[in-house]
């Protein structure tokens, strides 16, 4: 039998090489399950978590119209959990396993959210600035080696193109808008911009995983060349709203054509990532209060289930 | 006023009814968006927000059509003060537990159905295609909420005395459904409203036959809160507004 | 012994028609004391219930000076409450079973506390309106027969009469403001008078107990003398404000001298009273929200003080 | 900037800071009045809130004098927005359980003695003038949260248990309080303010002593959230400005 593991594995690649999609009945490499699990496990567990800063403006947005589209996108965020989960159990893991990990702080998930939406520009900002960014990590992985997380990127990019014009329109109106809008939106600007950026986690050099992912075709961009492509197809947009980038090194390098940026502050990062940052003791805090708070009704919605089950069985016999 | 105002105006007070019954209780069902027992759950409560949501626009929309002025939906929905709001009390109470939500739900839903069931037949032709359209959300609203008085009644010993508890309470709210004032019965009159009183009979039945699934029964004593079609409501709507009106208010005459 | 009670029904009688105060230790006709017990707990409880519409206004109040007044006076009516629960002891009745009967719906209370407070001039009526009544209602009560309640009623008169101008200057205040305040204030006139002008209590001819508490001194005017003395004293400040009296038959009759009002609606009265006004069932939520929170710091808070009276003893003997 | 107006603008902020510790905490002890386990508690709550807002409005009094237009401290409380203030985290925690606020309240009444203490000797009269009036009240404030620790701590079991979570949840705020910053270093070293760093051994013993009394310890990672001395908040900051300021700035130049 372990004769048979390199073949296996050979085999295993010239699938992926051969852009041929592995499917869950498909024999995988532990590694690759491995990686590929913590890889959507943490996407999803973003997605449930990622609708709380969003959530909490539902009921303060300024209009109905705004009302309505960000009741969807937060509907959208709750739907793309539900899709990752469901690639995820194709994995062997449960969705209540997967989730137990996160409200016991095990489990990893976008470090962004653990920042707070301060006004009403911060859900612009988290459409335009983080779902775009979620835009350029997310396209390749449409393409990603593993067959059900690929189709469920493609669905999720479709909706996440909306939110990031929704988004962008929500900070155009405001840049037009009267003197405190506008200086809501930079404020807002202010505090998303660098957040975003580290969106794309560490620089190649120090990304570990990062080779081996590539040669399996889950990651098929480096961290660095997603962030550029961001940077560049971003700062003009800034430019365009009349916003100013909150990086004083920030230029334009006309030889590459490469928006060239200041140093990030990835111990900031660190921090965050370890737990520290400004949010997320409340965000895991609000996922474990429902979870307990709907504990009674997940009971008994099982137990109305079992009894439903248990006359159908009885009827069927008397029947 | 000339009879074409008074009409238009009396018709705008009836819109509002039904325009405010949905914002109200959307509003509401956003505060449970990212905090259900499920993810599911959290889609269901959120889609049924939104639904009314959209409904709640479509009755703004021609309320304020009809106003002299021609107020926006926004400045309805963002500028009146509490008193000037005219949805159901029933409404405007707080989310409480999950079982009190999806009673609150039940009892609304239930009405809420029969009630477009009638206007589809309004001589008022927006009124009409306003139900027609709002109907084909409501019959799904009623059904989940009918399923949750049976998941809850026949769920765990816990399940059910805490909705047995959140029909108590909500009970009292259920009179205002059925109370035909003057605005009422002119609408009705003229073909444009519905006999609400009318409906009760029906209501009950569909009411009790669904909790009666479980062994349950609606309280015996006469339902007494009121007010809130006539601008009487309580401090829950207060706070309830203050956050929602919040933006526009800082910023009056802002674009967003 | 029986023929000792006409006697000491006597005696007790003539105690207070020479005004000499009834203490604790005194005998009392069981009566004279189920009276006072019922009149002090719904007095006490209005209190403590009473809190509630204005404290909500508290974190909302628009300047800090308007802040700092109000909290000092919502802490006035809990200071009110314990005096009044002190007085209540002395009848032999604990704080804790006075307060069950309240959290389970058994004991009365102010039906006035039972409306919604709605805008911030509702702070202003229930200072200048409601303290208003109740100063009429108290002052008399300041000479009441029973000792302890006599002397809660002094203190709490001098504080509610801080509270009654309080009140008045913040509506005069809003008068003179902007068109929204002055709409402020008349929508709270509107909603607050006829509720206020019936803390009275019904009609005289409707006021089965009364003749018996006028003889033993416990109520020194009727609730029609009261009524009428509350509204001759507070319609020419309404009128000095530029309100609008919210009753089309109020005239002044110039013979006596006295306004005359409008009907009464002691249906709605008697609806609230039963429990069916607006905020009934919050306010007795409330009140059992703050006991079932409170019930794990109570025990703490016993069990600590068992603990070291019982080292004290410990140490007393080791000593 | 000359120099006067560049000293009055650092010391104003340095007022800012008192004053929005004192005026936070206090609107967050507001949301008791009315609620607390007993009446005496909720009075010794609404007490502590009291001082705090009358020292608040002190300090935003004098803070609002040196500013070039003399905002009133009204418009300071009103008009900022939440990036603006310049409150400790700890301050803007929510209310949580009985025993989240008595452990709020006992790192900071501990630490706000210290603090005033030293500042009762500032060089600026005013400034020790305000010490010394806020120190007689804080001397109260902060033996009855010692007290609660050991009421909480030595209680019940489950008294215990709710208060190691508080001190667990609210320890990673505390690291803010001894932060010397530039502007701290700079009041420190012209005798207006106090060295935070110098004070944090004398707390340390203080808070160690009276947990220890209950065998408790203060958790041993290092407290890592900061921020709010300079401006940067959490969301529970915007909820709580949003409700204290809304009367305010739906009515701008109203006079209440």
């Amino acid at each position: 039998m372990n004769d048979n593991m390199p073949s296996l594995e050979q085999a295993f690649q010239q699938q992926i090489d051969s852009k041929c999609k592995v499917e869950p009945q498909d024999w995988m490499p532990p590694a690759y399950r491995q990686s590929l699990t913590r890889q959507i496990a943490q996407h999803a567990h973003s997605e449930y978590v990622g609708m709380l800063p969003e959530a909490a403006w539902i009921t303060r947005a300024p209009t109905l119209q705004r009302k309505s589209i960000l009741l969807a996108k937060v509907q959208d965020e709750a739907g793309h959990a539900q899709y990752l989960y469901a690639a995820l159990e194709t994995l062997g893991v449960g969705r209540e396993q997967a989730y137990l990990q996160l409200l016991n702080g095990a489990a990893k998930y976008l470090n962004i959210f653990n920042y707070p939406a301060m006004n009403w520009a911060d859900v612009g900002m988290i459409g335009w600035l983080t779902d775009g960014a979620a835009i350029v990590n997310q396209v390749p992985l449409s393409r990603s080696s593993y067959g059900p997380y690929a189709r469920a990127m493609i669905r999720i990019c479709q909706e996440e193109s909306f939110h990031h014009r929704q988004g962008f329109d929500l900070i155009r109106t405001m840049t037009e808008g009267t003197p405190q809008q506008r200086q809501m939106a930079q404020d807002a600007l202010d505090r998303w911009w660098w957040p975003t950026l580290m969106v794309f986690g560490p620089p190649d050099a120090d990304s570990p995983h990062s080779q081996r992912s590539m040669q399996w075709g889950i990651k098929l961009f480096s961290n660095d060349e997603l962030r550029q492509k961001f940077i560049d197809q971003t700062v003009p947009q800034v430019h365009y709203l009349g916003l100013r980038v909150p990086d004083p090194c920030l230029k334009l390098d006309r030889e590459s054509g490469h928006y060239k940026i200041g140093p990030i502050d990835w111990d900031e990062f660190k921090r965050s990532i370890n737990g520290q940052g400004m949010c997320n003791q409340d965000r895991i805090q609000a996922r474990n209060k429902a979870w307990e708070d709907g504990s009674w009704v997940r009971e008994a919605t099982a137990a109305y289930a079992d009894k439903q089950a248990a006359l159908k069985t009885e009827g069927n016999v008397n029947v | 006023m000339n009879a074409v105002a008074e009409s238009n105006e009396q018709l705008s007070q009836y819109l509002l009814r039904m325009g405010d019954n949905c914002l109200i209780l959307s509003q509401r069902l956003c505060g449970w968006t990212g905090h259900g027992p499920t993810l599911e759950d959290d889609l269901a409560l959120s889609n049924v927000a939104l639904d009314l949501l959209g409904q709640a626009r479509l009755w703004l929309d021609y309320a304020s059509s009809l106003h002299p002025t021609k107020r926006s939906e926004d400045a309805l929905a963002y500028w009146r003060d509490a008193h000037e709001f005219r949805n159901l009390l029933l409404l405007e109470q707080p989310n409480g537990n999950f079982a009190d939500t999806q009673v609150r739900q039940f009892f609304f839903d239930s009405w809420h159905f029969l009630v477009l069931t009638a206007l589809s037949n309004s001589t008022d032709e927006k009124v009409a295609a306003i139900s027609t359209k709002a109907l084909k959300e409501v019959d799904y609203h009623v059904r989940r909420s009918s399923h949750w008085m049976l998941r809850l009644g026949g769920g765990t010993e816990l399940s059910r005395s805490k909705l047995i508890l959140a029909l108590e309470q909500h009970w009292n709210y259920v009179g205002e459904l059925f109370e035909m004032d003057e605005l009422e019965q002119e609408m009705h009159a003229c073909g444009i409203g519905c006999d609400l009183g009318a409906l009760h009979a029906e209501w009950l039945a569909y009411v009790n036959d669904v909790l009666g699934k479980v062994e349950l029964a609606l309280p015996s004593r006469t339902p007494f809160q009121s007010g809130g079609k006539r601008g009487k409501h309580g401090e829950h709507l207060l706070s309830m507004l203050m956050e929602m009106q919040y933006l526009q208010r800082v910023h009056p005459g802002a674009q967003w």
